[in-house]
């Protein structure tokens, strides 16, 4: 999914970028208070995992962007929406000045796609799902699956969006068929980062369930396990 | 369990672009891409204008053609596209080895192929040029907000520590007798990637409360600040490079 | 003055008791009281919680119930009372890779000094004299995942000692040391004006560095006492999965 | 059957050198025999190789120069030949983290001979046996990750036990362990009919159940006698960072 330069014009990346600065700002306005002593090293594994997945990609011929996983749902899932979409634009910003995967011209959209949209659209099926599915490990993994695939479509349908704004290239008629491309593709990845974040997610929560930011909300009974930086797994 | 200080890209010299503070470099680069991408695709001229400053960063960076050529095949997805936009471009039509081209196709594919190239290339130097840590020293004197560099810090070290883990749990097991013949062959591979997950945390929080154990306080302490923030006259000398640059683009988009 | 001013305990622990995440419950009540100066060993079978209680000594697990004092400090979420304890306290961990995690063993030792607010030569120099404390000096430019067990257990010590906290405690620091090496950390340990908490499993370590031991079991004191009285005690020691080593005589160790 | 067959010895390392890919060598051409059914301790200062040396022998690490074989069969990189290689050697890691990664203990175990083809009620016994054998029945449920580290230590001696090796490799099995634990290993050791090399830097323990020692150091072997020769000759341990501790007299213990 990440944009090269020249893919998307000049004022329209620009505009993008704006956006993108706009929001996460405020993310990090938000995020800040989340950051505790057991969600910074969270944030860290999510965003090193984050990387680590996404630099298993391959073309997508007619679309003239890369194909990978996303992670936009597992980062909401475990460190929530704010610190989720910060990780996910960090890796962005360290592909795109080191491995210049993603143009450096293009970050805002490419935050955009994968930070905000991905994340946010993730963030608001888990809400959803967590509160109608019960409240079991199936219920979770039923919510990571179908959060991450819903997640990866509405991500690469940020890229038609910005394409159709200002594309480089017009493709007249063939919008259509980038959408459905974009989707089409997006819809296998989505069922393989689907798998990966509902096992990965229900392992942590079976033995660490105090690391799920999205279960949190789940038992209100306060933090009976104090544990200041919880550190159940240290030794 | 080291944050890698050099990750793969970093070519180790002492050239004077590698003694340059980390935060001019990445100023220079994105200040240098973002002309790249201002200036108009038909004026071919300019790109050939960005490609010998790139060129000239590169000799002084002492990285060679083939090492930066080599690397920059990350763009090939990239490449592809710009292959198929002749074919599915709309408007105006040539005739090229008896194929139609759309003329738009063929600029959008000269647009992508240039721009992103040269993207590629200044980041790469930039990689070749900085280790990770002088990466996130630059961000954060560029003021970037320190939640940001804390993750950044953070994923760098658990890239590391997942590696480290994935080694460790792989020599468990070939060492009692499995023999996983494909990743995806090992009993549950997803399963297997839950597991890790799980271990690398729970090793990457020890260490992070090791850490606090040691006074960290969310941000590495100023000795790894490197050696202080950039000079005036540093300044001034990366700036040549993304000043040319606005200079080539100015003229292109004058004279377009 | 009038009164003689008592000094609070270093350490301070009443009452502690601490369920892991997972439910298992490690420390059912802790009391324990260190003064000043004082060296006290911590012994106890396997899975008897002293790892647990260690980790309450800063911050690092608050307790579930009860509260830990240092110096008349109590822990609390707080973060500047928890980096005032954490300077106070110096903890060496069991597993040296949660302790490593820079580049290199010298930037390993100066983290926490560094995070002191020492710069420059003053930093240095205490990075050069714990490494030299430890045998480790020839190998500071190495990266620290590349030494041997008991080579980053030695460094895993200097990044503490580096410190100069004035409490120490220690989580099995003579596993994976080579004899010699072992006895040198003794010697460097009893040259230290500092109160000490020592968890072993090596009772003629204890019995050569502390004058009182304490025996935690299954999360409960269950004896305090000087440790010689402790070490001649057969059926308390053998009550509590502890014996002393054949052809061992406690009363001919050299006093600490 | 007329003449005597001469079987193969169990471990036959002949002019190893490994170098790491970091360009360090650990071992400068070590030749090793072991016979079958002997029992051998590899001594040595902390960086001298050991682990180096043990990792060689189920093939994790391949020799730059020299060749390992295993009761007669020469290690290589081909896959079946490593297959039975590791089936035939133990090895317990040094460090309980390299040798645990399922998600519960008894899983964990059972790894090894489920690998082996045992199926059902004979994989079971085989996991009770090795679980009760180093104390740890009860935890069998629990996640390895959230036991202590002595815990872990017993499970990772376990979870080569249940795989019934026929040469078995121990790298510094007693650190760690509570003194009960310690001697309850011994036991367990002294009992199996196989083939054992064990690094340790406990000198009384390689008195206890090894007749012949082995030092290592630097990467090359300086010594190879029996135990108690070697024990009481004290300018050779001195030259070699080896110390018998403080009231120990090799005569006295009982002979293995
Ligand atoms: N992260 C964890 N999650 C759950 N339980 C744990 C965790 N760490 C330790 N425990 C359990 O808590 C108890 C105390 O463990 P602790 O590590 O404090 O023991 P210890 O006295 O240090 O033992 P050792 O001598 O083996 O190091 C043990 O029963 C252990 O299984
Ligand atoms: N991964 C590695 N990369 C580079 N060098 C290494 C690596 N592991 C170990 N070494 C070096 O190789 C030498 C031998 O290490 P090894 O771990 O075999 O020592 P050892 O005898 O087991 O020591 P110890 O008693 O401390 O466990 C040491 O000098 C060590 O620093
Ligand atoms: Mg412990
Ligand atoms: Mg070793």
């Amino acid at each position: 999914m990440h944009i090269s330069n020249g893919i998307i014009d000049g004022p329209v990346a620009a505009i993008f970028a704006a956006l993108a600065l706009a929001a996460l700002t405020f993310c990090v306005l938000r995020g800040r208070r989340d950051l505790d002593d057991r969600l910074a090293p969270m944030a860290g594994l999510v965003a090193a995992f984050i990387f680590a997945v996404q630099m298993l990609n391959f073309p997508i011929f007619t679309a003239g962007v890369s194909g990978h996983l996303l992670g936009g749902a597992l980062a909401a899932l475990l460190v929530g929406p704010w610190v989720g979409a910060l990780c996910v634009a960090v890796v962005l910003v360290v592909q795109a000045l080191v491995f210049g995967d993603g143009g450096v011209a293009m970050l805002g959209l490419n935050i955009t796609n994968m930070a905000l949209l991905g994340t946010a659209a993730a963030y608001l099926l888990i809400a959803l799902l967590l509160r109608v599915l019960p409240r079991t490990n199936a219920g979770l993994a039923v919510t990571a699956f179908v959060s991450a695939l819903v997640s990866v479509v509405v991500a690469s349908q940020g890229f038609v969006l910005e394409y159709w704004l200002g594309g480089t290239t017009d493709l007249g008629g063939n919008l259509a068929g980038l959408a459905g491309t974009m989707a089409g593709v997006h819809l296998l990845i989505g069922i393989g980062e689907g798998l990966i974040t509902a096992t990965t997610v229900v392992t942590v929560a079976k033995v660490r369930p105090d690391l799920v930011y999205a279960l949190r909300a789940r038992k209100p009974a306060a933090p009976i396990t104090p544990a200041v930086p919880a550190a159940g797994g240290a030794r | 369990m080291g944050a890698g200080h050099a990750h793969v890209l970093y070519r180790e010299s002492t050239s004077p672009v590698h003694r340059l503070p980390p935060e001019v470099k990445i100023t220079a680069m994105v200040l240098f891409t973002v002309a790249v991408v201002a200036t108009p695709r038909e004026a071919y001229w300019a790109f050939g204008g960005y490609a010998l400053l790139v060129a000239a960063v590169a000799a002084l960076a002492r990285v060679g053609p083939r090492w930066l050529l080599g690397r920059a095949l990350i763009e090939l997805p990239f490449v592809l596209f710009a292959f198929a936009l002749p074919f599915f471009g709309t408007g105006d039509r040539v005739e090229v080895a008896g194929l139609g081209l759309s003329v738009d196709g063929l600029h959008g594919a000269w647009n992508i192929l240039a721009k992103g190239t040269l993207g590629v290339l200044a980041s790469l130097l930039l990689a070749a040029t900085t280790t990770t840590r002088d990466l996130i020293v630059g961000l954060d004197r560029l003021r970037c907000p320190q939640v940001l560099t804390q993750i950044a810090t953070f994923m760098l070290r658990y890239l590391d520590v997942l590696v480290g883990e994935a080694r460790r749990m792989r020599v468990a097991r070939v060492s009692r007798g499995d023999d996983p013949r494909f990743l995806w062959q090992l009993r549950g591979f997803a399963a297997g990637v839950g597991a890790l997950f799980l271990r690398a945390f729970e090793r990457g929080e020890r260490v992070y409360l090791a850490m606090l154990s040691r006074g960290y306080t969310g941000r590495m302490p100023a000795v790894w600040q490197g050696a202080g923030a950039a000079t005036a006259g540093q300044w001034a000398a990366a700036a040549t490079v993304p000043v040319i640059a606005a200079t080539i683009a100015v003229v292109a988009v004058v004279l377009t | 003055m009038i009164g003689y001013v008592q000094q609070p305990p270093s350490l301070d622990v009443r009452g502690v008791r601490y369920a892991y995440p997972d439910g298992h419950v490690a420390l059912h009540g802790v009391d324990l009281t260190v003064p000043r100066g004082d060296r006290v060993a911590l012994l106890g079978p396997n899975g008897a919680g002293k790892t647990t209680l260690v980790l309450h000594l800063n911050g690092i697990l608050t307790p579930t119930e009860g509260t830990v004092s240092v110096g008349g400090l109590t822990a609390s979420r707080d973060r500047d009372t928890l980096a005032e304890i954490r300077r106070r306290v110096g903890i060496v961990f069991q597993d040296p890779d949660d302790q490593l995690f820079l580049p290199t063993v010298a930037e390993d030792v100066a983290f926490g000094p560094a995070n002191l607010g020492l710069r420059g030569a003053e930093l240095a120099a205490r990075v050069d004299e714990a490494l030299a404390a430890v045998g480790m000096s020839e190998h500071r430019d190495r990266a620290p995942h590349h030494l041997s067990f008991g080579q980053r257990r030695r460094v895993a010590v200097a990044t503490v000692l580096a410190m100069h906290p004035e409490i120490l405690v220690l989580d099995e620091p003579s596993s994976n040391l080579d004899p010699a090496a072992r006895r040198e950390l003794a010697e460097i340990l009893r040259g230290l004006p500092v109160t000490l908490l020592m968890v072993t499993h090596d009772l003629p370590y204890a019995a050569e560095l502390c004058t009182r031991s304490v025996i935690l079991d299954a999360g409960r004191i269950v004896a305090d006492a000087p440790t010689l009285d402790i070490l001649t005690d057969e059926p308390l020691l053998a009550a509590h999965r502890l014996e002393l080593p054949y052809a061992f005589n406690p009363h001919t160790t050299p006093h600490p």
